[in-house]
């Protein structure tokens, strides 16, 4: 049995409660034992960094400092807003032996920062922890027949230095796990582009267009739906479709998924638990599409070649 | 006893203002060893000079002190005038009162004679200690070996052989021709590059000062200049040259089909094969990697249909020798693999090309008869966005410099674009246009007119599909806004790189490379074509990336000097080399071992005098030995010494003072 | 019109370079950020012409700019530039330069943004943790824009997308003495 | 690596002989013909002014410096030697200035054992190109050597000059 | 530790075998327990050698002479001396064909007092490298560690350090000695003897005595291997080590922890660089 530490995010317990939910679910199938830093905060997200530098580094830091007493190697982090603000502090800390002691000085009641702990995303996890393997021999009810656009986001692979994981222009570790899960992965260029993050509620006019033209592109591939990562791109892309639609004038109706729901589904686990009543755009026309699988194109067989790859005989 | 003389230079004011400088005569004269001593305006001119000729025969000097600017600047002045006396001109010792005295102690003219005075009193010191040396002369072979039959390579070895001079021209691959063979048309003129070249092609292969070694590789290279020996090896190209007349049947019937790299793998060869049609020699050689029958044994087909009964799949690598006394290196360039722009989608948008990949589409002898098309649909692009300064000025994906050539070359595809496709629409992202040379703002001119390709300025930041046309993502500057190019066809304009064994090639040959893999010139800027390393020249980009007039010229110049190196029938050489006491020596080869220049063997003498029994000590091969000291210094027995500098004169400096 | 040549030294450069760790000289205006910033048309300035200004000391234009307080910090910039320019520390070093020096940018959006992120840092202050519902309305009573998202409350509220109550910390107190640490550590910074 | 860390060793030197009044420092600069010596010639030539103790020898490459020179220099007439190269990567001679590196650091932490102050004999890399450098090096060495005050130790005795 | 019955063996069997023309081991001194090297030219006389821990000579030491060159010499080592064996190899001075060692796997010796030498305390390879027979069960090969005294004296302050020293130098009597003690000391002439040395510090005084003692050490920096010959051969009983010791310390830690003649073909610290190479002290 693996075991890890886990660090919810406010979020698991406001708009992304499904979520937390089948991240719970789905780790307990794939004989992962997760143990929650006791009494966490917030990581200070966007806001800390904004206003203040040695806020934005104390809030992460007292969590870092928590998950150190428990006696795990790993920390996996399913919000990639709260990943990305530990992990950079995290790299910080451990850079600048200086700034951590200073900063350490915030939270020293909690106690002192060693550096021992591996941040990682839930994904991340997933991907290099867990394996694809793992997630394959666990499926029961293969999603073929669902094409689905892979939505990464800027946090989970940028900044290359800082995150080390997958490609920040065209990263492809969620395209391996729904496609372990039977389902196809499109060609997606906008896997990475912002989709206006916390202007969710400042500014709602940057989101509504970058997260429309995300859609658009998603649209464009071929998907039914798009998958994340990440609370806020699901709450952006999810909410705001329907501002979105009025905006455009266009039809979208596209489901925004997290992974953990899409491996909880495949797992055969059932529907109630994965908490799709609670996204505004509805599902079930996407998960219509399982099973439905397209005819491929048949290709005009060629007569076998004797010699493949580099070089081939006439 | 020494008698040494003493020479104190004014220089006009620029000592005498800051330095007392009869004072420093009165100092020197009070040197027991100092027979004549005397101050002059300027030292270095003919009076000047004259005086010092004069007073080495009057007072029977032994050696002599002038106190003047740097060695480094006229060290060679006042050893002429000290041989044109009759006298050893390396019995003389340069006291630098200028540089390390009075232009850099101006505010303390008491300071500044002191320590002039004792600049002077070390110099005498040394003085006694020099001893009578002789320039080395070392005999030369007249061979040239020139490696890389690229433009280069061509130039280098034609202009050395023009001069009578043997050349063995070493080409990697099966024909000489290089990156030059590749092109359709060279800026800023549109000459035809095979129309210039395959003239010279020819020349080179029926010269008959050139030797054409094609297929092989220099493996080694020992010795030192004007006398390397060069190891190469020809590979295996299972075709006898002797009797193949190069009909073609063979690669005719070759069933077995191969990316062409000569056309950069946008068609096909056969594993019998030559690189193109005007290939020089034009001879097939086999691809050994992809021919079935010897990878598996079966086929043999060429054999069979080849009347002269040429091909010999039996036929081994072989390895020859050649001396020689000068080499050229003329290994050309690679161009940059674009895949770390993972946001352009290079490697999954088959629309995306390089700059190389359009240069043989758009040629006529290219795999689409000279009209651009995309991989992905075969259609002719309308649309066609050229990028510039792909990992060239990039250090996070690519590199820091400045490939030299893509502005202008990007500039030629727009035009043959226009030429080919007449309704098409180039837009080129560019960074600067450095258009610096004959002609070529005026071609840019050209292109921006005459062709209306629309340049815009910034560095694209994606590329992404839509439907079956690339948008290409991009701010151009000079209206500041973010702009879109829909576009049918992109044309990467990748950095210019060394080749990949240019480093081990250079440790090979004992010359030293940047941290690209760029060989080193001596100096950037007087000595442009020679290493460091003697006898050894460059030409082409395996320096630094450059055009086709640059790499003609300084092929040219290599030329020239290894021309100048063979002159004579020997090479004179700077006596301030290292030798070794052998009674002293331990034979402990800690000299062998440091030797920058594999310049120390050793050899067996006898024990003692008339002794039957050997011993190992170390011997300084002349012809090598640069005069470094760094086996000096390790030495425990001090069996070494360095001529001019010895540790008898370094100790007299030190106590003098 | 900007008249150069009038300043002794480029002081906001050498802040701006120490606060960030990033060297702006270094940035040779290929505007692969500007079109790769998603905010970019938002912007007064985008990030190539902001490192511009910097360079030429404009601290005012600089300081006034809606630029740093679009940034998402979202990274995709520094990824890409050539220069492997920290734009994301640059933007965010200017962003408490001009904080510290009382610049002020009043137009409504800046002000809305910044209203946002000292919301939820109050929230953080008093729970410990982000209480999603009450930043909301919060921050709609702050910007007076009562019914913003107002369409969004009824479906959002009953499909339970945003929860009502929120699960506190334990040791919320821990969180305020960190403020007050941190606080003063900034204080001592300056 | 940490451990002989370069100040460790380091304390002052007490002077039995007090400095008479207006001494100056003698201070021996052995420099290696291709980099520190066209360096310091360019200092000459930019008229940048440093103090006048320092007298220079010219060495082929750093690696000619036998340690022995470095003793023998503090023995005799010198009350601190520098000792300047070509800096790694750029030597003339390849690779001698990194054969030298590493018997400086071996000599400089033995004197500084046996009770010479570790300010007494100093190196630098000096390019052609830095002439400025050259200078703010030699007046940095000077300065340390006058804080110093007169060597005696081990000093030969009944020394004629 | 007492292998004196099986290197009589080996000498025995070598000589009956024809395989060697002398065997350098240890004989007793004959009027305490104390030993001292000797060679043996016959059978007959390999009685006489003993092995145990006082066999504290560094017998290395004794290829250098005539008594050995060109001969085939069966030789017993230590870990220490087999250190220095490896160096003369790598410095063409012996060659390994004529040569048959006896490698000991050491237990550490003793000096005349029966205390354990300092040496052995914090030797880190107690078994002979180079070797055509072992003797003893191999030990693991040990952590380095710094020398108690060089700690001690390093901790102190310069002036401290300097009075110390002034004090061993003047104590020198330029016997040379422990040069011709050190089995590394080969040299057909010692440059300290030679002209251009003694030009200026030839005479035996505390300046002569430094020059010549620090020349030396600088030549074994890199290559001492502790053996402590030079310390034993003496007559002052000058703390030598404490040079030597101190450098191999300097090497060890600045350069890619560096120890003598661990590797055949290792010349020394001086005779490779790194670019690692420390290069903080350099301005």
């Amino acid at each position: 049995m693996k075991k890890v530490t886990y660090f919810p995010g406010c979020s698991a317990h406001g708009t992304s409660e499904e979520f937390d939910m089948t991240v719970k679910m789905v780790m307990k199938s794939l004989d992962v034992q997760m143990e929650e830093i006791p009494d966490w905060n917030c990581c200070g997200a966007t806001s800390a960094h904004s206003l203040s530098e040695t806020l934005a580094y104390a809030l992460p830091l007292r969590n870092l400092v928590l998950a150190e007493k428990l006696d795990n190697a790993t920390m996996a982090i399913p919000c990639a807003s709260c990943y990305q603000r530990l992990k950079v502090t995290k790299v910080h800390m451990d850079d600048n032996p200086e700034l951590a002691r200073k900063i350490n000085s915030t939270v020293i009641d909690e106690g002192t920062y060693k550096g021992k702990v591996a941040v990682k995303s839930m994904l991340q996890y997933c991907y290099e922890d867990i394996g694809l393997e793992a997630i394959k021999s666990k499926v029961t009810k293969s999603l073929a027949g669902m094409k689905l656009a892979c939505y990464y986001g800027c946090l989970l692979t940028r900044p290359k230095n800082i995150t080390h994981f997958d490609s920040p222009e065209y990263p492809m570790s969620m395209d391996h796990i729904v496609e372990a899960l039977g389902a196809k992965a499109t060609e997606f260029d906008y896997k990475t582009e912002c989709c206006g993050a916390s202007f969710s509620i400042s500014d709602t006019e940057v989101v509504i267009n970058l997260s429309s033209q995300i859609l658009e592109m998603a649209r464009e591939s071929g998907a039914h739906a798009i998958v994340v990562a990440c609370p806020l791109c699901q709450s952006n892309l999810d909410m705001r479709q329907p501002d979105i639609e009025k905006h455009t004038g266009k039809k979208i109706n596209l489901p925004i998924f997290y992974f953990t729901q899409l491996m909880a589904l495949a797992f055969g686990m059932s529907q109630k638990d994965m908490m799709f009543n609670k996204h505004i755009v509805p599902v079930e026309g996407a998960l219509a599409n399982i099973g439905k699988i397209e005819p491929e194109p048949e290709k005009v067989k060629k007569p076998r070649k004797a010699v493949e790859a580099e070089s081939e005989v006439e | 006893m020494a008698r040494v003389g003493v020479f104190v230079c004014f220089c006009g004011a620029n000592i005498a203002d800051f330095v007392d400088v009869p004072k420093v005569v009165e100092e020197a004269k009070r040197i027991r060893e100092v027979k004549f001593a005397i101050d002059y305006k300027y030292m270095c001119s003919d009076p000047g000079q004259q005086q010092i000729r004069d007073a080495i025969t009057q007072y029977r000097l032994t050696s002599i002190v002038v106190a003047a600017c740097s060695p480094r600047m006229h060290e060679k002045t006042f050893r002429k005038a000290l041989s044109d006396a009759g006298m050893n001109p390396y019995l003389l010792e340069v006291a630098n009162i200028r540089e390390h005295s009075s232009w850099v102690h101006q505010k303390d003219k008491k300071a500044a004679t002191e320590k002039a005075s004792d600049l002077v009193r070390m110099a005498v010191a040394k003085s006694i200690a020099n001893e009578q040396l002789h320039e080395i002369s070392v005999p030369v072979t007249k061979r040239a070996l020139v490696i890389g039959g690229g433009i280069a390579g061509i130039q280098a070895a034609l202009d050395i052989a023009d001069a009578r001079i043997p050349v063995v021209l070493v080409e990697k691959s099966p024909s000489i021709g290089g990156k030059m063979a590749q092109l359709d048309e060279t800026f800023p003129t549109l000459d035809c590059s095979q129309c210039i070249l395959t003239p010279k092609m020819v020349d080179v292969a029926s010269h008959p000062y050139i030797e054409l070694i094609p297929y092989a590789e220099v493996l080694e290279l020992e010795g030192f200049v004007g006398n390397y020996k060069a190891k190469i090896r020809k590979k295996a190209s299972y075709v006898n040259f002797k009797t193949c007349t190069g009909c073609g049947t063979c690669w005719q019937k070759c069933p077995v089909k191969v990316p062409n790299e000569y056309n950069m793998g946008i068609d096909k060869r056969k594993a019998i094969y030559t690189p193109f049609p005007q290939a020089v020699p034009n001879k097939p050689v086999i691809d050994a990697a992809h021919c079935t029958m010897l990878t598996k044994g079966k086929c043999g087909i060429c054999a069979k249909v080849c009347e002269k009964g040429s091909i010999d799949y039996k036929m081994q690598d072989e390895i020859i020798e050649r001396e020689i006394g000068a080499v050229v290196v003329a290994t050309g360039y690679d161009l940059w693999d674009p895949k770390p722009y993972e946001e352009y989608g290079v490697g999954r948008f088959k629309d995306i090309i390089t700059s190389l990949e359009f240069e043989r589409m758009v040629s006529a002898n290219g795999p689409t008869n000279g009209v651009p098309v995309r991989p992905s649909d075969g259609k002719v692009p309308k649309n066609v966005v050229f990028i510039k300064c792909i990992g060239s000025r990039d250090e996070a994906k690519g590199i820091e410099y400045c490939s030299k050539i893509c502005c202008m070359y990007t500039t030629k595809h727009t035009i043959l674009l226009h030429h080919k496709v007449h309704d098409s629409h180039a837009y080129v992202f560019y960074m600067d246009i450095r258009a610096a040379g004959k002609g070529y703002e005026e071609f840019v001119k050209k292109a921006q007119v005459d062709t209306a390709a629309t340049y815009l300025r910034g560095r694209v930041s994606k590329i992404y599909k839509k439907g079956d046309k690339l948008i290409v993502r991009g701010e151009d500057a000079q209206i500041g806004q973010v702009v879109e190019v829909v576009a049918d066809l992109v044309v990467l304009a990748t950095a210019v790189i060394p080749p990949k064994d240019n480093p081990d090639l250079a440790r090979l040959l004992g010359v030293s490379y940047d941290k690209y893999g760029y060989m080193s010139e001596a100096h950037p800027k007087l000595r442009p074509v020679e290493t460091a390393k003697a006898g050894i020249f460059l030409a082409g980009c395996t320096q630094a990336p450059k055009d086709i007039p640059d790499t003609v010229a300084q092929a040219s110049a290599c030329a020239a000097k290894v021309c100048g190196i063979f002159s004579g029938d020997t090479m004179k050489k700077d006596p301030m080399i290292s030798t070794v006491n052998n009674e002293y020596c331990t034979g402990c080869q800690n000299c062998v071992k440091v030797c920058p220049y594999g310049a120390i063997v050793t050899e067996e003498v006898p024990m003692g005098h008339g002794s039957k029994e050997m011993r190992t000590v170390a011997k300084i091969n002349e012809g090598v030995c640069q005069g470094c000291g760094s086996c000096v210094a390790v030495c425990r027995s001090m069996a070494i010494s360095l001529a001019g500098f010895t540790d008898l004169q370094i100790i007299n400096e030190i106590v003098s003072i | 019109m900007i008249t150069l040549g009038l300043q002794e030294k480029n002081t906001l450069l050498a802040e701006v370079n120490q606060r960030s760790g990033a060297n702006v000289l270094e940035c040779y205006q290929c505007g692969k950020c500007v079109s790769t910033c998603p905010v970019s048309q938002y912007m007064d300035f985008p990030p190539r012409e902001i490192i511009q200004l910097v360079k030429l000391g404009q601290r005012n234009e600089v300081y006034m700019a809606n630029s740093t307080w679009f940034c998402l910090t979202c990274s995709a910039c520094s990824g890409r530039c050539p220069r492997q320019i920290e734009i994301p520390a640059v933007m965010e070093a200017i962003r408490h330069l001009a904080i510290e020096e009382n610049y002020v940018n009043d137009s409504t959006k800046v002000k809305e943004i910044r209203k946002f992120h000292e919301i939820f840092l109050d929230m953080i202050k008093r729970y410990g943790r982000n209480y999603e519902l009450r930043m909301m309305a919060e921050f709609n009573i702050r910007t007076r824009n009562l019914f913003k998202d107002m369409h969004l409350a009824p479906k959002a509220l009953l499909k339970g997308k945003i929860p009502l109550g929120v699960k506190p910390m334990k040791s919320a107190k821990a969180i305020r003495r960190m403020y007050q640490l941190a606080e003063k550590l900034e204080k001592k910074h300056q | 690596m940490e451990a002989v860390a370069n100040n460790q060793l380091v304390s002052i030197e007490k002077p039995e002989i007090v400095a008479p009044p207006n001494w100056e420092p003698v201070i021996i600069g052995i420099l290696c013909n291709w980099c520190s010596y066209a360096g310091s010639d360019l200092t000459g030539t930019s008229r940048i002014q440093y103090p006048p103790n320092i007298r220079i020898i010219r060495v082929p490459c750093s690696s000619r410096v036998d340690p022995w020179f470095l003793i023998k220099s503090l023995q005799t007439t010198a009350d601190g030697v520098l000792v300047s190269g070509c800096h790694p990567g750029d030597c003339h001679y390849i690779s001698g200035n990194y054969y030298a590196r590493r018997r400086f650091l071996v000599t400089k932490k033995l004197l500084n054992f046996v009770g010479f102050h570790e300010d007494r004999i100093q190196f630098s890399w000096v390019s052609a190109a830095e002439g400025p450098k050259f200078a703010k090096v030699v007046a940095k060495v000077t300065e340390d050597i006058k804080k110093l005050g007169p060597l005696h130790l081990y000093k030969k005795e009944n020394f004629e000059k | 530790m007492d292998y004196t019955k099986q290197i009589q063996e080996i000498a025995s069997k070598l000589f009956a075998e024809g395989k060697i023309d002398v065997f350098v081991g240890y004989r007793l001194t004959g009027f305490d327990e104390n030993q001292v090297p000797v060679l043996i030219r016959d059978q007959k006389d390999v009685s006489q050698l003993v092995f145990n821990d006082r066999s504290v000579f560094n017998l290395v030491n004794y290829l250098k002479y005539e008594h050995t060159r060109n001969k085939r010499v069966g030789l017993v080592v230590k870990g220490c001396d087999s250190r220095s064996l490896n160096l003369l190899l790598t410095e063409s001075q012996v060659k390994r064909d004529k040569l048959y060692v006896v490698g000991i796997a050491c237990e550490g010796v003793v000096d005349e007092q029966g205390n354990k030498m300092q040496n052995c305390m914090e030797c880190v390879f107690p078994d002979a490298i180079v070797a055509d027979e072992m003797l003893g069960t191999p030990h693991e090969v040990r952590k380095y560690k710094v020398n108690a005294d060089i700690d001690e004296l390093a901790s102190k302050g310069l002036v401290d350090r300097r009075v110390y020293f002034e004090e061993v130098f003047e104590n020198c009597i330029r016997c040379n000695a422990c040069r011709h003690s050190c089995p590394l000391c080969y040299c057909a002439k010692c440059c300290i003897d030679q002209e251009t040395a003694t030009l200026y510090n030839g005479a035996n005084t505390t300046s002569g005595a430094f020059h010549a003692l620090m020349t030396w050490s600088l030549h074994l920096a890199g290559r001492c291997v502790d053996c402590r010959n030079c310390e034993k051969a003496c007559p002052s009983h000058l703390p030598l080590h404490l040079l030597h010791k101190w450098n191999e310390r300097v090497i060890y830690e600045n350069f890619q922890e560096h120890l003598a003649g661990v590797h055949e073909g290792d010349r020394g610290a001086f005779y490779k660089y790194s670019m690692q190479d420390p290069d903080d002290f350099i301005m």
